[in-house]
C-alpha cells in the first residue's frame, strides 16, 4: 500500500506508468478469443499473451522488458474463458506495478497466475458450463421444439447477457484486485489462505464433476445365472463410482508424476477405448 | 447445391468462430440447426431439429483438455440431410452423432499436426520482441488448425451428398463405433487431470474425494457441492486465520462487523 | 343461541390465553375442538373436528414475527357450525381455513393500532419507577390488545349465524383469498429475517445457507440439521479455541477428561 | 470468580443482596404470560421486565436503580417463550452481581441477553415447535381422529410436561450458567467462543427451517407445448428452493439495512400476495 | 453314521480353528456348507445351502465382544440334514438359523466357565517366567474353551438325528426363540460400546453421532462414512496442528509438497 | 532420533539388540492365533502375548525382564485380528530401544498399545468386515448358488490375499513406524494429533455400523384405528434410529461408568429379549 501511495506520488513527478480504462476494455475484447488456438502444449497461452499486448505496449518502453513479458504471457494458461478476464485485469495491474517498481518482483506475477487460475476453473465451470448454460439451454430447447426461432435466440442471449457481462465486469474488478486487495492481502502473508479456500472450493467442484462427467463401465461378468454380476457392479459396490474415481487419479498420475503429454493421453485414451470395445471388456 | 455446400461450410466456420467471440455457444446445436435451417429453407424444421440434437449433445461440453464430439458438423449435416430428404427426427440422429465422432478424430488431426507449428513460431516471434508476429500466429494458428478443417468437412460431405456420408460411416464396424464413444466417456477424465495438475497438493486433495463422495453417495448436482464447498472454504479458510486478522473473503475488509 | 356465542367467545378467550399461561398449546384446534364440542353438547364430533383441522393447520405456528392465521376462530366456528348443522367434515375446512384467514387480519388491526399504546405507557411508567403501573399495562394490553378481540370476532361470528359468516365469505373473490393463502407462505420469511437479524454476521452467514442446502439438497428433517448443527458447532468452538484451554461445552468443566 | 467469593464474605458482614430459590421461582410464575402483549415494536418486551419485577424489587432499594432496571428490561426481547427462563435465570444473576458491586458493567446484562437470545431461538423453535410439538400433535390425532378426548389431554401433556419443566429448570440453571460458569466464561474470554458456537447450531436450524416453511411459488409458464416450463422449475434447476432463500435474505436485507419496521413487512406481504395473486404471479 | 458325525465334528471344527488360521472366515455358510457337502457326498447341494445360509448370516459378524450366532453348527447340521433327507431349502434355513442360536448359548457356557481358568494359568506361568507355559495355555484354551465344544454339538446333533434335534427344538416355545433373535439384534450394541469405552473422550463424541446421523438420514453406507471420516480426520488434523509443523497423514513427512 | 542415532552407534560397539526381518515373521506367524482363545476378560490377550514371545525372548535375558515383559502383553488386548499386526510391530519396535536403551519408559509401550488399538478396530471392522467380507461374499454367492464350488474358494481367495497380505505388510510398516515416525512423532507432540484424527475417523465408522447392525424395535401401539402409531414409530419421528442409538449409548454408559462386565451385559442382554418379547414390548 505504502509502494503504492508513494508511486502514485512519484507518478505525478516523473512519468509513471499508467493503465487506463480504455487500455482494459481493449484487453477484454481482445479476450473474446482465449480459446480460438487452444492447443495441446500450453492451451490458452497465446490468446492470453495476445489479450496483454496493449498493456506490454502500453507499460515497457524498453525491448527486453517487452519480449521478457510476451515470453512470461506465452507460458501455459488455462481457465474458464469467459472468466479469463478476472486472471488478466489481476495481471494486468501487477504488470504495471511492475513495470513502475523496479524492485517488485515480476515472478510473482506467474504465481498468482497459476494458483487462481486452476481454482477459478473449478468453480467457473460449474458455474458457467454446469449452471448457466443449463439454464439457457433449458428455456432454448422448450421453444425451439415446437419450432420457434425464439428459443436459439433467447438461448443466445440468457446465456452471453451474464457470461460476457461478467467478463466486463471481472476485467476492472480483477484490475482493482490486482492493485489493491491482492497486494494488500499478500503483505498481510492471507494471499495462501486465500488460494486454500478457493482450492478447498475448486477441488470439490470438481470432485462433483468428475463423478458426473467421467464414464467407464466394465460389464464383464462374474457369476452364473440370476446371481450374476459384473465386476464393475463389484466396484460400485466398494464405492460408487469408484472406476471413474480411479481412472481419473490414474490419468492425473500419468500428467503430474510422469509428464505424459496431453496429445499421448488423447491417442491413449483412443486405443483403449477401441481396444476395450473389441474385446467386450469396456461398455458404452 | 455447390452454393449450399459453400455456405453451410460457413456457418460450420461460423459456429467454430464462437471461440473468437466470446465462446458464447454459437456451436452449440440449438444454434447450428437454426442456422442451417436458414440456408436449407425450411427455418421450423431447422429449429426443431437443433433442438433434438441439442438434447442429444447436452453431456457434451469441453472441460480442460477434453475436446467433446464435432457438435458443428454433426449438427449442420445432420440438420441439412434431414431437411433435403424430407425425411424424419431419427435421420438427425443417426447421421448427427457418428458425424461428430468422426469429425472430431480429423479435427484432432489438425490440433496435433498443423497447430503446433503455429505456437513455436509465435514463441519466435516473441524472442524477437515482435508483437505482430505473435498477433499473426495467434489468428492463422486458429484458422487454419481448426476452424477451415470444420468447414471443409462441412462442405465437402455435404457435396458428397447424403448416401455418400452414410456409406463412409457404414464402413465403420460397430466396435469402433462403440469404442469411440467409450472414449468420449474417458475423455474428461484428462480435462480434470489436468485441472487437479493446477490445483491439488496433499494438503487438500482430500476436498477432490470429498466433492467426488458428496454426487455419488448423495446425488447432490455441482452447483450443490459448490454450495458446500463454498460453506467449507469460508470456514476453513477463518480456522487457519484464526488468531491472526481475519479476513472477510466476501468484502475484502479487515475486520469483522457484526452487523452485517 | 346468545349464551352458547358467550360460551364460544369465552373459550376462544381460553385459547389466546395461552400466551398467559405458558405458550401451552391451549389454542392448537386439537384443544379448541375438543371444547367447542363440550360447549356445543357433542363432544365426539368437536374432538374429531379438532383432529382434522389440526392436520390441516399443523403448519401454522409462529417464528419470530410471522403471525400464523387465526385458527383459534377458525377451529371454533369451523366445528360450531358443523355441529349445529349437522354437516360433514368438509363444513369444518371450508368455514376454518378463510375464516382463521379473515381474522387474523382483524387481530393485525389490534396489535397495529390498539397494542402499541400500552407499550409506550409502560416507558412512562417505567421512567416514573411505577412498577404497578408496567404490570398493568402488561395485563390491559395484552387482553384489549388481542385477547378480547378474538372472543368477540368468535361470539359475534356465531350469533350472527353460518349462512352470515358463509355469505361474507363469499363475498371474497377467489385471488383474494389465494393472495392470502400466498401471503401465509411468505410471512415466515419475517420471522426467520428478524432471527437471523439478531444472529447473523459476515463470519457465520454461511452456516444459514448450509442449513438451508442440507434441508433442500439432501431432505433432512430440522432435527437432523439441528444434530448435524450440534456436531459442527462442538468441533468450530474447539477449534477456534485450539491452543487456549479448552472448555467442553456440555458440562462446563476446564479439562478435558479422557474417561468420559 | 474473586469479586464473588469477596462479595461473599463482604455479605456476611454487610447487608449484600441476595436471590433466594422462591424469587426465582416467581420469575417461573410470571414468565408464563411472556407472549400475551408480544408486540411487533418489541416484540416480548413487557413480559420480560413484568418477569424481572420481583428482582428489581429484591435487589435494588434506590429508585433510581429500580428505573435504571426497568427501561434496561423494556428493551426488545424476543426468544423461544418456553425456554426464555434461561435468559431469565442469566439476567437474574447478573444483577445480583451489579446490585453488589457497583464496579459492575451493566451493560454487559444487555450484551448477554441480546446475544443469547438470536441462537437459543434458532435451536429453541426447532425443539419446541418442529420436534416436541409434532410429537405431541401424532400422538394426540390419532387418538383424538376416533373422537376419543384422551387426544386432546395425551396432547396438552405430552407437550407441555417437558416444555414447563424445561421452564423451571431452566431458571435454575440460567441462574446457576450467570453466577458461575458464564462469568470465568466472560473472565477466560470464552464467550466469543460460546456464541460462536451457539450462532453455528442457531443458523443451521433457521437456514433449516427457513427451507421447510417459507413458501414461494412462481407458476409463470416458459416455452410452448410439451416442453413448457415455469420460471419456479427454472429457478430450482439452479438450487433448489432457491426463491425461499432469495426471498427471506430480500427480507433480512430490508430489516436488517434499511430498517423497515415489521408492520410494513406485514402489510407489504399481504399486498405482494394479493397482487402476485391477481396477476397470477404467485401462486399457492 | 458314526463316521459322518465324526468328520461333520472335524469339519466343524476347522471352521472354528480359523481364529488360529488368521481369522480367515473358514467359519462362513459358504465354506462350510461346501466342506458338509463334501462329506455328505453332494458337492454341489452343499455349495448351493452353503450360498442361501451365507446370505441368511449375512449381518452375523463379530464386533468388539458380540459372538454372533453360532454359524458352523447352523450350517452344518442344516446342511447335512437337508442333504440326507433330501428335503428342500427351506429346511437347511429352518433348522440352521435356531440351532445356530442354540449353540450359541452353549458356546458362551463354554466361554464364561471353561476358558478363564486357562487365562488365569498363564498369567501364573508368566508370573514364573515360563514362556513354554503361556503357550501351551494359548493353546488349550482356545481348544477346550471353545473348539472342541463347537465339534461336540455338531458330532451329536448329526448322530442324534434330525428328528431329535427338530424336537428339541419344538420344546422351544415361539415368544423364547422369538425373544433369543431379538437379543442377536441388541448383541451388537455390547461390541460397539467397547469399541467406543476405547476411543471415546468428550472432545471427540460428537463424531459417533455424526457417523450414526449420517447414515441414518442419507443412508450412507459404512464405507461412504469412512471416506467423509477420513476426509474430516484429515482437515481437522492439519487444522489442530496449524501453525506448528504440518504432518500429512498419509506419508509421514514434515513439509507439504506442493507437487503432491 | 538422537536416541536412535547414538544407540545404533553404541551397538557397534556393544552387543545391541536387534529384530530381524525373520523375528518380525515369526510373530506374523503367531499373530493368525489372535483371536483363538479370545475371552471376555481380557479378549485377546493371551495371543497377544504368545506373539510376542519370540520379541521377548530376544531382545531380554535377564528372568525379570522377560517375566516383566510377559505381564505387560498379558494385559487387555483387542482390535481388528488381521491388522493386529501393525500395533505388534509399533510394540516390537519399541520394546527393541527399550532392551537397549535403560531410560527408556516401559510404560508409553502399554499407553500407544491402549491408544491405537480401538481406531484400528473402528476404521479396520468397517474395513475388514464391512468392506472386503461383503465384496467376498458377494462373488462367492453370485457363483456357489449354481452349486459351482469355484464360490468357496474365490470367496476364501478375495478375502484372504489382501487380510492376510495386509497382515504381513502392517508388521513391518509397524516396526518402521514404531522405530521412526512414530518416535519423532511422540516428540514433536504430534501423537496426539494423530490419535484425535484416527479417533474421528474410527468413532465415525463405529457410529454408522451401530446404525446398520444395532436392532431395537419396541411395536407398542399407541392411539387407536387407522391414526395408531407404535412408539418406534413415535421415536423415529424425533430422530430415525433413536432407540439403536440410545440403546447402545446406554450400555457404553454402563462399561464405561458402571464398570459391568461384559458376560453380565451379555446375560442382560438375553434376559432384556425374552422378557421383552414374551411381553410384546420389544420385537423381531
Ligand atoms: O476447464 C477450463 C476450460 O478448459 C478449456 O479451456 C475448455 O475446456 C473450457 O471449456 C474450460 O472452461
Ligand atoms: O422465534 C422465537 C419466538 O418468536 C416469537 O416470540 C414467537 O413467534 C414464538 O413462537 C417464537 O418461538
Ligand atoms: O472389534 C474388533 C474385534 O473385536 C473382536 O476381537 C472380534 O469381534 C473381531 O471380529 C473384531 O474385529
Amino acid at each position: 500500500m505504502t509502494t503504492k501511495t508513494s508511486n502514485a506520488v512519484e507518478s505525478a513527478a516523473s512519468g509513471e506508468k499508467k493503465l487506463t480504462k480504455k487500455d482494459l476494455n481493449k484487453v477484454v475484447l481482445r479476450s473474446l478469443g482465449m480459446e480460438w488456438d487452444w492447443n495441446y502444449e500450453r492451451q490458452m497461452n497465446m490468446a492470453f499473451c495476445y489479450s496483454m499486448l496493449p498493456v506490454i505496449k502500453k507499460l515497457y518502453d524498453k525491448p527486453e522488458d517487452r519480449i521478457d513479458a510476451m515470453k512470461r504471457h506465452l507460458e501455459f494458461f488455462n481457465t474458464t474463458p469467459q472468466l479469463s478476464t478476472l486472471i488478466l485485469g489481476i495481471t494486468a495491474a501487477m504488470e504495471e506495478t511492475a513495470a513502475n517498481d523496479p524492485s517488485f518482483d515480476k515472478e510473482s506475477i506467474s504465481n498468482v497466475k497459476v494458483s487462481l487460475m486452476g481454482p477459478l476453473a473449478g468453480i467457473g465451470d460449474s458455474f458457467i458450463w454446469g449452471t448457466l448454460r443449463i439454464i439457457a439451454t433449458g428455456v432454448g430447447v422448450s421453444l425451439a421444439s415446437q419450432g420457434n426461432i425464439l428459443g436459439p435466440l433467447l438461448f443466445l442471449l440468457i446465456f452471453n447477457v451474464p457470461a460476457q457481462g461478467l467478463r466486463y465486469y471481472l476485467m476492472h474488478m480483477g484490475y482493482k484486485l490486482g492493485s489493491g486487495f491482492l497486494q494488500k492481502i499478500q503483505e498481510n502473508g492471507l494471499m495462501e489462505t486465500l488460494t486454500y479456500g478457493a482450492s478447498v472450493l475448486g477441488l470439490m467442484v470438481i470432485g462433483s464433476m468428475t463423478a458426473g462427467n467421467v464414464a467407464v463401465n466394465v460389464p464383464l461378468v462374474i457369476g452364473e445365472g440370476d446371481a450374476a454380476t459384473t465386476f464393475g457392479d463389484i466396484c460400485n459396490t466398494i464405492m460408487p463410482g469408484l472406476l471413474p474415481l480411479a481412472f481419473t487419479l490414474f490419468i492425473y498420475y500419468l500428467v503430474s508424476k510422469k509428464n505424459v503429454k496431453t496429445t499421448t493421453l488423447l491417442l491413449l485414451l483412443v486405443a483403449v477405448g477401441l481396444v476395450g470395445s473389441f474385446f467386450g471388456i469396456l461398455g458404452v | 447445391m455447390l452454393v449450399q455446400a459453400i455456405l453451410l461450410g460457413l456457418v460450420a466456420m461460423l459456429g467454430n468462430a464462437e471461440y473468437l467471440l466470446g465462446t458464447s455457444c454459437l456451436s452449440r446445436p440449438l444454434v447450428m440447426g437454426a442456422l442451417t435451417g436458414i440456408i436449407m429453407g425450411d427455418i421450423p424444421t431447422g429449429v426443431t431439429l437443433g433442438a433434438t440434437l441439442e438434447l442429444a449433445f447436452m453431456g457434451s461440453f469441453s472441460i480442460g483438455a477434453s475436446i467433446p464430439p464435432e457438435m458443428i458438423s454433426g449438427t449442420v449435416l445432420g440438420t441439412a440431410f434431414t431437411i433435403s430428404t424430407g425425411s424424419g427426427l431419427e435421420t438427425a440422429l443417426t447421421i448427427g452423432i457418428p458425424v461428430a465422432s468422426l469429425v472430431l478424430i480429423v479435427k484432432n488431426v489438425g490440433m496435433v499436426f498443423i497447430l503446433p507449428p503455429f505456437v513455436h513460431k509465435a514463441d519466435d516471434y516473441a524472442a524477437k520482441g515482435d508483437m505482430k508476429g505473435v498477433a499473426r500466429m495467434h489468428f492463422l494458428g486458429g484458422f487454419f488448425g481448426v476452424n477451415l478443417i470444420i468447414g471443409l468437412c462441412v462442405a465437402i460431405g455435404f457435396y458428397a451428398g447424403g448416401p455418400a456420408v452414410q456409406a463412409l460411416l457404414d464402413i465403420i464396424p460397430e466396435w469402433v463405433s462403440n469404442g469411440l464413444q467409450i472414449t468420449m466417456g474417458l475423455l474428461p477424465a484428462i480435462g480434470f487431470a489436468l485441472l487437479l495438475n493446477m490445483i491439488m497438493n496433499k494438503k487438500v486433495a482430500c476436498f477432490f474425494v470429498l466433492g467426488f463422495a458428496l454426487s455419488v453417495y448423495l446425488g447432490i448436482p455441482t452447483t450443490g457441492v459448490a454450495i458446500f464447498g463454498a460453506v467449507a472454504a469460508i470456514v476453513l479458510s477463518q480456522l487457519q486465520h484464526a488468531g491472526s486478522t481475519q479476513v472477510a473473503l466476501e468484502g475484502g475488509m479487515d475486520d469483522d462487523d457484526e452487523d452485517f
